[in-house]
């Protein structure tokens, strides 16, 4: 009873790592409509930039987070506005080609200032320990994750399907010229939702680094996972992204608890399993 | 019975919507029916439903006798049973041509073969030409789709369902998007159709519908609220309400 | 916003390295009704979306209200007042019908939707189903709400009757008609029912190939039988 | 005349690093011992393999012998890249000095490969009784899924049964595992008192390492014993507290104390540019170039692989990680292999820390012995 | 005006018979690239063997992509399935360079079939997901099963037979490359052929809209299967070819990267087309090759660049320059 709990508590912050991380790339996938692969990248700029001010300047952690979100979006203006504004629209494997032209830049970019090495961001105290809940012990930075992704959640649940900022987004990605005709100035909402994607991939990428240590490689090591979770999930849905990733969290955190040797056979296997089910990913917007 | 086609209470509701309700129809060979009725009233899904694009929640669906209901829409299409789209599927890549050639393949049973060239069949070529010339699209059949202009789309989607030779064709609001000048064109090609075809028309050009129909159903919120003859129909104070409004009227003083 | 006349001068425009459209100019008083005729693929869509902005334009200049709208991008003609009902209807087919209007109502408040439910009550009764799941008149009349919600001073319709049951259609031209004569519109109709057109418009512009081969009153071309049969067709008139 | 050295490592992707300290390796060497042998102009020609890759290492080292016309191959940092270019050697008439690559079974594939490295079984063989010595009954392994994690767990549970000891549960995972939690959980379920462990060194080491201390493991007492890959000296930095006191073996530290290493030490710093990025794979390629000097030396730049490799067998010198010997049937290094500990060294820095040495340290998975 | 101008007016023949010799003047110039490839860089033929092997993968890819509109990065579970089956074979004493070929055909195709009757299940990303799942899978089992296939050392030892009895397979790969290369021409044309018969067309209808296909009567999930299978042979053939020319198999032929890789060499050379994909793949591989022999750390940038350059220039991929060059030659003349 207790390994179960233990391996639920695990699950839960595993997802929901997952989730914060992901959930960017969901929105630009499932509204923007852009197979953003260099998703990774950003999350990864946001690490070495909290890493700078956290490690080298000594700032505060908090502060780390902001300044990542704030100098990531920063430099995701000039490429919005010169790369990605051309690929709104274009195909999906235009937009794979591009994005992954993004990726390759930004690792040789990395590697070639920064060096190959793993950077880390220095937890606040309150955050490195490890809190005893019980019959176990988990690392107070796993809850604060935990409550970092109810919080985005939440928030972006609001601005997508309650704002009229949402609904303008929700049509411009469905027509664009359309939308453009009834008076929606579509750049400037295209780029106000990438700005909003690039901020949550350098949340994401910032709380998220105890898990996925920042270091050059990082857009392409975990691609995979992240494009798994978004799809399965349902590319733009907010509630399907928090199933797949608990879900997933879970049955990768069980699989490698009962049988680690075939921990990859299980994860894919019930990937396979589920989008059987859910052709559309859990709660796919209807095409 | 020696209906072509019959169907029996057939039934369907999105969610709490009864969009059909227990609508029974049958139509002899050579028919030409007409369905009409308000915007919503259940007459593009009567179409899915009798294609098979979605399931019933209850009811039949008879072709010569046969009992197609647990049958998917590829093979009703392949026993005679073809629709129009409202609103056009054409491949925004190909050519009518292509459209129209890959279509009589397909009927041929020769569209899957993979060693065999496209157009090397000079037969289906010129059934092909003959279909694009009869609807007035020869001008456009090296054109893709994509760039031609929506009422030509509106005719090549009749020029498909045509190429498959059907028995029972359902049009699915054929004419709307073309011009009144041009209409008669569809008529004539719908003429030139064999006399045993059964042709179920949607429409809301009621001046077409009167020259074509031999027999008007009119559908409101899932029923049938008329069946008769096209001269009676505007006399029905249900459908003029429902339906016509003053071009009833128009209609008896013209 | 109040009517504003609109002058087309000199315009010419495509789709990519196609040209359409052929140095086409016209004027419409504010308030005026103007029906546009021709056959099949002769141009009225693109002259029509041309005048959205949404097509290449290749020269020649778009006064609305007296100011050049030639060079902005659709969105700004939007809200300059040039607002258009598509052939395609172009409803956004994974919002909900209401949240098709709110992108319709520009920067007015959300209550005006209702404006919308009184027109067309069916969209009321629809209101939470998703776009892609109206029947073809349901989303022609959705694409016509949408469009003047936004109060635009120049409607662009094109073929809005398409599709719609003939009970429907009557109370729509007569709405237009009501828009444009109290001064708050000027339309441009595009219409394949030649009735309906002249019915609707004082003035008709015929379009072939891309150019304008006749331009005058209704009354003008309801006189001319011959005029019709050449242009438009036979038998279009009953 | 000028003489071709053709070098294949991962200079970019996830393992650029190594491929870096491969570099630095090489050029330290010839900072230090000059860049002609005899006369002999030396050139070094690099050439990417990003990650393993049999094919395009096949078709690399084709290149570099047919087109480059290299007189010897050196590098390769994966196993499956080296059984792509030995079948070539006898052919191309080169030899081939591995730097890295850590399987035992290269050695059999051909007569002309030399490897200056070590192998996981000689890292970690030595654990199996330091770990019992320290009071480890039960033990648990936990290894990346793939050849060498496999290695290191049959080299550990032979060494540890060995002296006496126990293995109650071996556990293998999937390579991309990021999330370790899981199997600390089955760690601490296990009732093991002892920890062994491999990863390939690389992000997850930290991920790994972290799980450890986070779980509770550490408080707990469970010992913890790893080949040095783990603790490689470039992960130092970012592994930080959490490894502080972790006991791995390896065959070399970079703080290892002699003479011969402050010099390599100091060259191979200003060749990677940071002293942070320094670890292993320099010090496999230094004596590799030091290996290839041996060999042009005895055949005075006359292509002769065979000569050349025999020239070096049974060759024994002062590596800058202690006294090393090419052994003459296996032409595998022979070489002392230390326990290091985790530390904090005089300026402030983590290092491993040298606590224990084991001598003479051949290869036990080679079949030969 | 444009339009009448442009509404051809041109009966059947004469256009389809241009179609017909603009393929033949195509195929005439890969074979002519593919021997000056063999004349101008004699000492890269294991490069150049490794860039046919990888425009077959490509080619299979261009049929699924590109013809039925299927967005795959698996591939390379069929590419791995030839390698493999071709490589176990090899070292089992079947040594015969071409048997081994139809061996990798064969396993490349059966993988395909099951590919195909899982990934069909789906649609769009969910269908993109399950082609990563399979080949993940595929890679784990060939890392577990390495009593067969040597694990993540890889599989070595393979011993293959000169080509009928004569030539080696030597350290220069000039046979191993001209195989390769009459491999590739042969596959090229049977490939051209089957997107002009009717199937294929049917291939692009079903691309375009499924369900309009269906309306005609026409099944689509066979058709789609067919193709697969098709396909895996290829891809299969890939791998065998490649299996043969380096003589060792690695995990990394039943890769997610590779499969990745090899779209995006299919994306830069532009969809649909099949030319398409050898042009991708030669560029990319070539463009790599060269960037990363005159800077093996920092080459990856100029990739990118290169990706990024072509996206803004040619978003339909380099061959769409090809067509809009000839058209607008077309347009003049
Ligand atoms: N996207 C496009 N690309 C290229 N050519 C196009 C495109 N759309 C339309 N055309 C061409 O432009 C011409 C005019 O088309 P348009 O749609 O404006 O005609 P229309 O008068 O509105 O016809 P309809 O009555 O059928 O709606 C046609 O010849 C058509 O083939
Ligand atoms: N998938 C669906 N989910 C929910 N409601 C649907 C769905 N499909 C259709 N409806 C609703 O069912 C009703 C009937 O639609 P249908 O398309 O059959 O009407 P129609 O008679 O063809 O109308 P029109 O003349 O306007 O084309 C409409 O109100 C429509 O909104
Ligand atoms: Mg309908
Ligand atoms: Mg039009």
């Amino acid at each position: 009873m207790q390994t179960i709990l233990s391996i639920a508590i695990d699950a839960l912050a595993f997802g929901m790592v997952l989730f914060i991380i992901c959930i960017g790339l969901s929105l630009t996938m499932g509204l923007m409509r852009v197979v953003n692969l260099a998703h990774g990248a950003f999350a990864m700029i946001a690490g070495y930039i909290a890493s700078y001010a956290a490690r080298d300047l000594g700032l505060g952690y908090a502060v780390a987070i902001f300044l990542a979100i704030i100098g990531t979006i920063i430099i995701s203006i000039p490429l919005e506005r010169f790369l990605y504004r051309r690929i709104y629209g274009s195909p999906e494997l235009t937009q794979v080609l591009m994005t992954i032209g993004i990726t390759f830049c930004v690792i040789g970019i990395t590697n070639y200032f920064f060096g190959p090495t793993l950077k880390t961001i220095p937890l606040p105290q309150a955050l490195s320990q490890p809190v005893d809940v019980g019959f176990r012990t988990i690392a107070a930075h796993r809850l604060f994750v935990i409550a970092c992704g109810a919080v985005v959640a939440g928030g972006l649940w609001y601005l997508i399907e309650r704002t009229s900022f949402g609904i303008k987004l929700r049509a411009t990605v469905d027509n664009a010229a359309m939308s453009d005709a009834l008076g929606v100035r579509t750049q400037v909402v295209y780029a106000i939702s990438f700005a909003i994607a690039i901020g949550l991939a350098a949340l994401g990428g910032v709380v998220g680094a105890e898990f996925l240590p920042i270091e050059p490689y990082y857009a392409l090591r975990y691609m995979v996972t992240f494009l798994v979770v978004v799809s399965v999930g349902g590319a733009g849905s907010i509630p399907g992204a928090v199933i797949a990733c608990l879900l997933l969290g879970f049955i990768d955190t069980t699989g490698r608890y009962l049988m680690p040797e075939f921990g990859n056979f299980f994860f894919y296997a019930a990937v396979i399993l589920i989008v059987c089910l859910f052709p559309r990913g859990f709660l796919g917007r209807a095409q | 019975m020696s209906d072509l086609f019959r169907v029996e209470n057939l039934s369907k509701s999105f969610g709490g919507l009864a969009v059909s309700r227990e609508i029974s129809l049958s139509m002899g060979a050579g028919e030409r029916l007409a369905l009409i009725g308000p915007n919503g009233a259940g007459k593009t899904t009567f179409v899915n439903l009798v294609t098979g694009q979605i399931k019933p929640s209850a009811g039949r669906v008879v072709l010569n006798g046969e009992d197609v209901t647990g049958l998917g829409a590829v093979r009703r299409v392949r026993k005679g049973l073809v629709r129009t789209f409202q609103v056009t599927r054409l491949f925004s890549e190909l050519t009518p041509e292509e459209h129209v050639t890959l279509t009589l393949l397909q009927r041929e049973g020769k569209a899957s073969r993979i060693f065999s060239r496209f157009r090397g069949n000079s037969a289906v070529a010129d059934e092909a030409h003959d279909i694009l010339g009869a609807l007035g699209l020869h001008e456009v059949a090296r054109r893709k789709v994509g760039q031609i202009a929506y009422g030509q789309q509106r005719l090549l989607e009749i020029a498909i369902a045509l190429a498959l030779k059907p028995k029972v064709l359902l049009l699915d609001e054929p004419a709307a998007g073309v011009p009144s000048a041009d209409t008669p064109r569809i008529e004539q090609a719908l003429e030139r159709l064999p006399p045993s075809l059964a042709v179920l028309m949607i429409e809301h050009d009621m001046d077409l519908v009167f020259r074509f129909a031999k027999r008007v159903v009119v559908l409101a919120a899932g029923e049938i609220i008329f069946e008769g003859l096209p001269s009676e129909v505007a006399a029905d104070p249900k459908v003029r309400e429902a339906y016509l409004g003053n071009y009833a009227n128009a209609r008896s003083v013209a | 916003m109040p009517a504003a006349s609109l002058e087309v001068k000199h315009l010419s425009a495509g789709y990519g390295p196609t040209m359409v459209l052929e140095d086409v100019s016209f004027a419409v008083p504010a308030g005026a009704r103007l029906s546009i005729l021709g056959r099949n693929g002769m141009g009225k869509t693109t002259l029509l979306s041309t005048l959205m902005g949404m097509n290449r334009r290749y020269g020649g200049e778009i006064m609305v209200g007296g100011k050049d709208l030639s060079s902005l991008r659709s969105s700004e003609r939007a809200r300059q007042g040039v607002g258009l009902v598509p052939q395609t209807r172009d409803i956004f087919r994974s919002l909900t019908v209401e949240e098709n209007l709110v992108v319709g109502i520009k920067d007015r408040p959300r209550s005006a939707i209702q404006e919308a439910y009184d027109m067309f009550p069916r969209l009321f009764e629809r209101r939470n189903n998703l776009g892609w799941q109206l029947s073809g008149g349901e989303q022609q009349m959705l694409s016509t709400a949408r469009t003047i919600l936004g109060k635009p001073s120049v409607l662009l319709l094109d073929e809005p009757l398409e599709g719609l049951a003939p009970v429907i259609c009557e109370e729509l031209m007569a709405a237009f008609t009501r828009l444009a004569s109290r001064g708050e519109m000027t339309i441009l109709l595009v219409e394949q029912r030649l009735e309906s057109a002249l019915d609707f418009a004082e003035s008709v512009l015929i379009l072939e190939r891309g150019r304008i081969v006749w331009q005058g009153t209704s009354e003008a071309l309801r006189a001319d039988h011959g005029l019709i049969e050449h242009y438009i067709g036979v038998g279009s008139l009953h | 005349e000028t003489i071709k050295v053709g070098i294949i490592g991962p200079f970019s992707g996830p393992f650029a690093l190594q491929g870096k300290n491969f570099q630095a390796g090489v050029e330290a060497y010839m900072a230090l011992n000059g860049k002609s042998v005899k006369g002999h102009d030396i050139e070094v020609i690099y050439r990417d393999l990003p990650a393993a890759n049999p094919a395009q290492s096949r078709a690399l080292a084709q290149e570099l012998v047919v087109k480059e016309k290299v007189q010897y191959l050196g590098g390769v940092y994966f196993t499956p890249d080296a059984m792509a270019i030995t079948p070539l050697l006898a052919q191309a008439n080169t030899p081939l000095v591995i730097f890295n690559a850590a399987t035992s079974a290269i050695m059999n594939t051909s007569p002309l490969v030399v490897r200056t490295s070590f192998t996981t079984a000689q890292t970690t063989h030595p654990l199996g009784k330091i770990a019992f010595d320290e009071g480890v009954k039960k033990a648990i392994t936990v290894v990346s899924d793939y050849g060498p994690g496999v290695d290191a767990e049959n080299a550990f549970k032979k060494a540890f049964e060995a002296a006496g000891g126990q293995v109650t549960e071996s556990i293998r995972m999937p390579m991309n595992t990021t999330d370790f939690s899981p199997i600390m959980q089955r760690v601490r379920d296990s009732g093991a008192t002892g920890l062994f462990t491999f990863l390939p060194s690389g992000p997850p080491t930290l991920g790994f390492v972290k799980a450890f201390n986070e779980t509770g493991l550490k408080q707990a007492g469970i010992k913890f014993y790893a080949p040095g890959d783990l603790t490689q000296e470039s992960d130092l930095p970012a592994l930080g507290a959490a490894a502080e006191g972790l006991k791995t073996s390896f065959h070399y530290a970079v703080s290892h104390d002699s003479p011969e290493n402050k010099k390599f030490v100091e060259a191979a710093t200003k060749a990677i540019g940071g002293a942070d990025q320094l670890s292993f794979p320099s010090v496999g390629a230094y004596d590799g170039m030091h290996v290839i000097y041996k060999m042009i030396e005895a055949t005075d730049g006359k292509q002769d692989a065979k000569k050349a490799v025999d020239a070096v067998k049974g060759l024994s010198w002062t590596s800058p990680r202690g006294p090393v010997r090419i052994e003459a049937d296996t032409r595998h290094i022979t070489q002392n292999i230390y326990l290091r500990e985790v530390a904090k060294g005089a300026d402030g820095k983590y290092i491993n820390k040298e606590i224990q040495t084991f001598a003479d340290q051949k290869d036990p998975g080679m079949p030969t012995q | 005006m444009q339009m009448t101008a442009q509404a051809g007016t041109v009966s059947a023949a004469p256009r389809a018979k241009r179609l017909w010799w603009r393929d033949v003047v195509g195929i005439a110039l890969i074979a002519a690239c593919g021997a000056a490839g063999y004349w101008l860089f004699p000492d890269n033929l294991a490069l150049l063997t490794r860039i046919v092997a990888v425009a077959l993968l490509v080619l299979s890819i261009d049929l699924i992509v590109g013809y039925c509109g299927v967005a795959t990065l698996g591939q390379a579970a069929l590419f791995g399935a030839g390698a493999y089956a071709a490589g176990i074979a090899c070292v089992n004493g079947v040594t015969e360079p071409m048997t081994l070929i139809a061996i990798g055909a064969v396993a490349g195709a059966v993988a395909g079939l099951v590919m195909g009757a899982i990934m069909l299940r789906a649609h769009g990303l969910a269908q993109l997901v399950l082609s990563i799942a399979i080949v993940q899978l595929f890679h784990e089992a060939a890392n577990k099963a390495s009593a067969y296939t040597g694990g993540s050392d890889g599989l070595a030892g393979l011993m293959v037979s000169p080509l009928f009895g004569i030539f080696e397979f030597d350290l220069w790969g000039k046979t191993a490359y001209l195989m390769g290369l009459a491999l590739l021409l042969l596959v090229f044309i049977a490939l051209k052929f089957v997107v002009a018969s009717p199937f294929g067309m049917l291939c692009r209808g079903i691309k375009q809209d499924p369900l309009r296909i269906r309306a005609m009567g026409a099944f689509v999930f066979p058709v789609l299967l067919k193709m697969f299978v098709i396909s895996g042979a290829v891809a299969g053939m890939g791998g065998a070819l490649a299996a043969i020319s380096t003589q060792v198999v690695g995990l990394d032929s039943v890769s997610f990267e590779l499969s990745a890789n090899a779209l995006v060499m299919l994306v830069l050379g532009g969809l649909g087309t099949l030319y398409g994909a050898l042009i991708g793949t030669v560029i990319f591989m070539g463009f790599e090759h060269m960037v990363s022999a005159i800077n093996p750390f920092h080459w990856m940038t100029m990739v990118g660049a290169l990706l990024i350059a072509v996206v803004i220039a040619a978003p339909g991929g380099l061959s769409s320059l090809f067509e809009r060059f000839s058209a607008s030659r077309g347009g003049k003349a």
